[in-house]
């Protein structure tokens, strides 16, 4: 393992993006920053500019509104970026996948490296998957 | 000579030294924060990884808006200007050369260069955020600079008007400037300015968010933005440096002291720690007022004791 | 009218969905606010059409993840209204334990994100450390940490079986110490005093023209609350009181939540107690066919009363599924509680009222009155927030 | 003699895709609505298993066997996990049956005259047609409800 | 004063635009009134009942445009639905807004989806749709004769 890879490990900016989503991934993502979990542990932290992010974390299912939006975003971002699709509804569209104003899963919008299912998948489950997507 | 100056500024006690050092403290300031949460934080490590990264692995997208040239610049301007002020800080203070006269005012103006060019490269960045981010920062120097060049006048006037570092550290040799009344106020003062200098709550005006480095850095990505946090890395170690070296008795690395030596700077910046995370942040005209008024009032008061010899 | 949508949200909870709320201002003064949703817009009532009865309780619990149980509540006591079925006594006491678990946790995290708005950080990370274990307890007893999937029509999925009780009263006591101190460190703090009090107020005669629910109206002296007004599950069978306040401020409403808090806990002892003297196993009854009709339901969520309505017409699928969050009535009183003051003051103004993330807005604007420019966002209105704490905790000292 | 409708359910189980609907409430007195396709199956079609293995293989409690031996499906219950399709010996059960719609707007009720019409005009003359006699057991036509008469290969010679 | 004589007074004060009162249990009741009417009824649930308003649900039948406005007695716990039927054709109702503030949301949202127009309201702008449909289109409407959910009945889940 090279000492990019190695760094680039030990550093994930995280960067969230809420889609239409029921607010449990939003919350659970958010809780990974609480005591319980802290994610800065392992040199993880939220960022509020997509220009500093790693790692895309889209939740919840995107309607046609949210695809726009979605898809400047990556473009803004700086290469290389990993997106997790966050969420049955992010992997999927989950339930909502059949109502009127879906704009398809994440994956079908954006390129997406890492799927973390569940609803909501648990703070441990989304920290799990983000390390293994480390390990691919 | 030359290859000395070259050892000094690149290695020892220049950019690498302050930079390891920067890092670690700055390492210091997220565990701090983290327990004072409950948190356990990250680990050792951490800013390097962060810096690492973000050179090495990320790409650095420039502004589409704006000047790419000037955004590109500026960092590196900033390093440098940060880098110097370490390293003519850092030689009187550890005794490896004298210094010069004049190189405090020296030292002054370099420690601006940073947040000038920091300035300068938000509004080349053509992000209307990053701007009023600049506008901000722009507003919070004048205010904070005027405190910081009284306390350096202070400092000079109780050094008996010595305008050399090595000279200042000299002349605290038995008792530091901080064991005055007006040592005190000026310490006090000079924590504040710091405050503001290394942009903590509640001078943090200039980046929207204290877990954000959003603002002036908005636009800033991939090696540019590693530059960035360096520079920060470095000003978190030399700031404190420099008060340390001017009213606390400056700094010896020979047996013991070198102790003292860590503790003072350790525990300069844990103060910092804990104001950032005691206060909400302020508005920026409080800010100014806060400097203007209070702060330099602070320090006349300093130097109207310490000519009483207090 | 021109509109800038920056399209980065912040990461803090409040502006974590999409959603969009423009505030005109002139100087520093709100003049008018605006909301534009759709960000969030999912079609669920449509989707609802689409559904089996039983499906449609996954589909209401993922309206949103924090009233995850109210929307169920409603919807089954809506449905048993149409099949006109009462649930077994232990079903009862089962929701009522579910519903006050969820409402504990929603008002905790509200402590919390308040915390955040008012500048104390601190209080953010300790609320939301102390929410766990009330997460751990519906992990014990449903399976999952939120999205309980715990009622059906007729009953309940799952028994809380008697051997699990003294675990639940165990945590129930560490949580009541750790609203102890939240309470106590809200309540007593002149800063917090001083920054919410008078500030967003909204009078009773505002909350009736607004249909304003929830701790919202019952800080303004509305005692509506469903759970007393019309009884469902066990809360007819237990002891305790509707919390009000009069002043219809923004501290009132922190009052009302925290008091609620320990209301909640009570109840769910009682719950306990009940479940305790009945005999486990039957938890829910046979519902074989949902006849022709429309049903109304309701049931009181930590944020207000959450309504549904339901027309059937004999099939497995429901014709019409209208359904009304608290949150859609009490977003517009943010018109009333904003309008007037200074931008500082209007997020706390907006946090108070809990704006469900689901329902309603997420990211705060602030826009020039007569140029209808932008002038501010979310972060820097929460920044303005957090600055005049500052401003009044600096008042404070000095008057000491 | 008010008017009946005649439905060919050997032909209208051909149809490829059915966009109608024909339902009747309140038969069996059951509260929901089923369609006629269901009804008319478990009422001529299904064998009447003493031990029928359709009640015994649903796995969500939804088959049930009144005193005259008729199955019924509670629909709130049913799953449509299709295990009585796999398990019925004689093929009753069959997919049609669970295809129902979204709901009742589609339907008709056929106990009111206008949506009798409406609902023969919507299927071919020899499909359903509007009929003004009674059941004629020996033309395989026989009475389900008091308005629908389906005409179907009744498997117990009565 | 219990929610029996509270019907009983609604009915007898608003005599001329009830259509027909539909009491389903001791605490919930549909009363079903002339659309022209809607302006007065209401006042009198809000003004000398004391009504609470919680929502208005809107509806497409056979019959037509069909709303209904559910209103709370809150010290009783009571629920009246105040149904009411408008055309397919033109369908148009007067705003509540001027008596109560908090039907603005809901009176553009209906507007929204199932284009009926509510009079005088202040502001039928949209409030969700933007981005996620088209002008003129109306979700959830239904077309005449029924439109098919095509997922629907495609689908084998039924
Ligand atoms: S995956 Fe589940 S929890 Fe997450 S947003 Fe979707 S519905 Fe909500
Ligand atoms: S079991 Fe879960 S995933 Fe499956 S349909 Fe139900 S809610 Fe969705
Ligand atoms: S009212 Fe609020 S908490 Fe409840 S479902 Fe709606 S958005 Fe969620
Ligand atoms: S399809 Fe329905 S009736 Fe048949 S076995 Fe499954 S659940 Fe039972
Ligand atoms: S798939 Fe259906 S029938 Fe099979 S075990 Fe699951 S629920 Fe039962
Ligand atoms: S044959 Fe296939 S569809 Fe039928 S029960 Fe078995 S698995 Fe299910
Ligand atoms: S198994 Fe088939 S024939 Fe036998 S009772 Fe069931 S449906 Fe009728």
């Amino acid at each position: 393992m090279g000492i990019k890879t190695f760094c680039f490990k030990k550093s994930l900016w995280l960067f969230h993006f809420g889609g239409a989503s029921c607010n449990n991934c939003d919350i659970e993502i958010l809780d990974c920053l609480t005591p319980r979990y802290d994610v800065e542990r392992f040199g993880m932290k939220l960022v509020g500019s997509i220009r500093h992010a790693d790692v895309l974390l889209v939740n919840g299912s995107i309607n046609r509104r949210d695809k726009e939006r979605l898809l400047e975003i990556y473009h803004q971002a700086p290469k290389p970026i990993l997106v997790v699709a966050i969420g049955t509804c992010g992997c999927t569209g989950g339930i909502f996948a059949e109502g009127n104003t879906f704009a398809g899963p994440v994956d079908k919008i954006i390129p997406v490296d890492a799927y973390i299912p569940g609803c909501p998948p648990k703070p441990e489950a989304i920290i799990a998957g983000i390390v293994k997507l480390l390990n691919k | 000579m030359i290859f000395s100056t070259i050892i000094y500024f690149l290695i020892f006690p220049g950019l690498l030294f302050a930079s390891i050092a920067g890092g670690f403290l700055s390492w210091f300031d997220r565990k701090v924060t983290a327990m004072v949460q409950f948190r356990k934080g990250p680990p050792v490590l951490q800013p390097f990884y962060d810096f690492l990264k973000l050179l090495l692995v990320k790409e650095t997208i420039l502004p589409a808006k704006g000047s790419p040239v000037v955004f590109m610049l500026m960092p590196i301007l900033a390093l440098v200007g940060a880098t110097l002020a370490c390293v003519f800080i850092l030689l009187p203070a550890l005794n490896i050369t004298s210094g010069f006269n004049g190189d405090i005012l020296v030292i002054f103006y370099l420690l601006n260069i940073p947040a000038l060019a920091f300035i300068l490269g938000a509004l080349a960045s053509g992000n209307p955020l990053a701007s009023i981010g600049a506008s901000r920062e722009l507003k919070l120097i004048i205010s904070y600079e005027l405190t910081f060049l009284l306390i350096l006048a202070a400092v000079i006037f109780k050094a008996g008007m010595r305008i050399n570092l090595q000279e200042i550290i000299m002349a605290q040799a038995d008792t530091s400037f901080i064991g005055s009344i007006s040592g005190i106020l000026l310490f006090i003062a000079a924590i504040f300015c710091l405050q503001a200098k290394l942009g903590y709550v509640p001078f943090d005006i200039a980046e929207a968010e204290t877990e954000i480095n959003h603002g002036s850095f908005i636009e800033y990505s991939g090696s540019a933005y590693a530059l960035v946090i360096l520079t920060k890395y470095i000003l978190l170690f030399t700031l404190p440096v420099f008060i340390g070296t001017l009213l606390l008795g400056g700094l010896s690395f020979t047996g013991i002291n070198i102790v003292y030596s860590l503790l003072k700077i350790l525990a300069i910046v844990l103060l910092l720690i804990l104001i950032r995370n005691t206060n909400p942040r302020l508005k920026i005209h409080q800010a100014m007022r806060f400097f203007f008024v209070w702060m330099n009032l602070l320090v006349i008061i300093a130097i109207t004791l310490s000519i009483f010899g207090r | 009218m021109t509109k800038t949508i920056i399209p980065i949200g912040p990461y803090h909870p409040l502006q974590e969905e999409p959603e969009l709320f423009k505030l005109y201002c002139k100087g520093e003064i709100v003049k008018d606010v605006q909301w534009v949703t759709g960000y969030n817009h999912r079609g669920i009532e449509k989707l609802s059409e689409s559904k089996t009865f039983e499906q449609v309780f996954f589909l209401v619990e993922r309206i949103c993840g924090i009233c995850s149980t109210s929307h169920p509540f409603a919807f089954a006591n809506c449905m048993e209204e149409i099949a006109r079925v009462e649930i077994p006594d232990r079903a009862k006491y089962i929701r009522s334990i579910i519903g006050e678990l969820e409402r504990i946790h929603s008002h905790l995290l509200w402590v919390g994100l308040a915390g955040h708005f008012l500048g104390y950080n601190n209080v953010f990370m300790w609320a939301w450390k102390y929410r766990e274990p009330v997460l751990e307890l519906f992990e014990m007893i449903t399976g999952n940490r939120n999205s309980y999937a715990m009622f059906k029509i007729g009953g309940v999925r799952r028994d809380i079986e008697n051997h699990k009780i003294p675990t639940i009263r165990k945590v129930l006591d560490t949580v009541k110490e750790k609203t102890d101190l939240l309470t106590g460190a809200v309540m007593d703090d002149p800063v917090i005093h001083a920054r919410t009090k008078g500030v967003g107020i909204l009078t009773k005669e505002d909350i009736i023209a607004y249909g304003a629910l929830g701790p919202t109206a019952r800080a303004s002296g509305v005692a509506i609350d469903v759970r007393k007004d019309d009884p469902y599950a066990a809360y007819a069978s237990v002891h305790w009181k509707v919390i009000t306040a009069q002043e219809g401020d923004v501290f009132a409403k922190a009052e009302v939540r925290l008091l609620e808090m320990y209301e909640s806990i009570s109840i769910i002892s009682q719950c306990l107690d009940g479940l305790q003297q009945i005999k486990e196993g039957q938890v829910d009854v046979k519902v074989k066919e949902i006849p022709e009709g429309i049903g109304t339901g309701h049931a009181e969520a930590p944020r207000g009363e959450v309504f549904h309505f339901v027309k059937t017409d004999g099939s497995n699928y429901p014709v019409r599924h209208k359904i009304r969050a608290p949150s859609y009535m009490n977003i517009a009183t943010f018109k009333k509680a904003c309008v007037g003051q200074t931008i500082s003051d209007a997020t706390i103004a907006l946090a108070a009222v809990d704006p469900c993330y689901c329902c309603t807005e997420r990211m705060a604007y602030a826009y020039d009155y007569a140029s209808r420019e932008k002038i501010l966002d979310g972060n820097e209105l929460v920044k303005m927030g957090q600055r005049k704490t500052e401003k009044l905790r600096r008042q404070i000292k000095r008057n000491r | 003699m008010h008017k009946r409708v005649l439905i060919d359910m050997v032909k209208l189980r051909e149809l490829e895709s059915c966009k109608m609907e024909a339902i009747d409430r309140h038969v069996l007195h059951s509260k929901s609505f089923k369609t006629i396709r269901e009804l008319a199956t478990f009422y001529f079609t299904c064998r009447r298993c003493e031990e029928a293995p359709c009640i015994s293989v649903c796995p969500a409690d939804a088959l049930e066997k009144d005193e005259n031996g008729m199955i019924s499906r509670a629909l709130n219950l049913c799953i449509r996990c299709k295990s009585c399709i796999s398990i019925c010996p004689f093929g009753t059960i069959m997919n049609d049956l669970f295809a129902t719609k979204t709901n009742g707007y589609h339907y008709f009720d056929l106990t009111d005259d206008t949506e009798l019409i409406q609902f023969a005009n919507a299927f071919d003359d020899d499909i359903v047609k509007i009929v003004e006699f009674d059941e004629k057991p020996e033309e395989h036509i026989y009475r389900l409800t008091d308005r629908v008469l389906i005409r179907d290969v009744y498997w117990e010679v009565r | 004063m219990n929610a029996t004589n509270i019907i009983n007074r609604i009915r007898d004060t608003l005599r001329d635009y009830i259509l027909e009162v539909d009491i389903m249990s001791t605490k919930r009741a549909t009363i079903h009134i002339n659309p022209a009417a809607l302006i007065a009824t209401a006042r009198f649930l809000l003004s000398e009942l004391k009504f609470r308003f919680i929502i208005a649900s809107a509806l497409q039948s056979k019959k037509g445009f069909e709303i209904l406005y559910h209103f709370s007695y809150d010290p009783l716990g009571l629920i009246i639905n105040i149904h009411l039927l408008l055309s397919t054709d033109n369908p148009e109702v007067e705003s509540l807004c001027p008596l109560l503030t908090g039907a603005n949301w809901i009176e553009r949202e209906i507007h929204e989806l199932f284009g009926i127009n509510f009079l005088n309201h202040p502001n039928l702008e949209k409030l969700i749709s933007e981005g996620n449909w088209a002008e003129g289109v109306y979700p959830y409407r239904r077309t005449e004769g029924g439109e098919i959910d095509q997922k629907k009945s495609e689908g084998n889940r039924g």
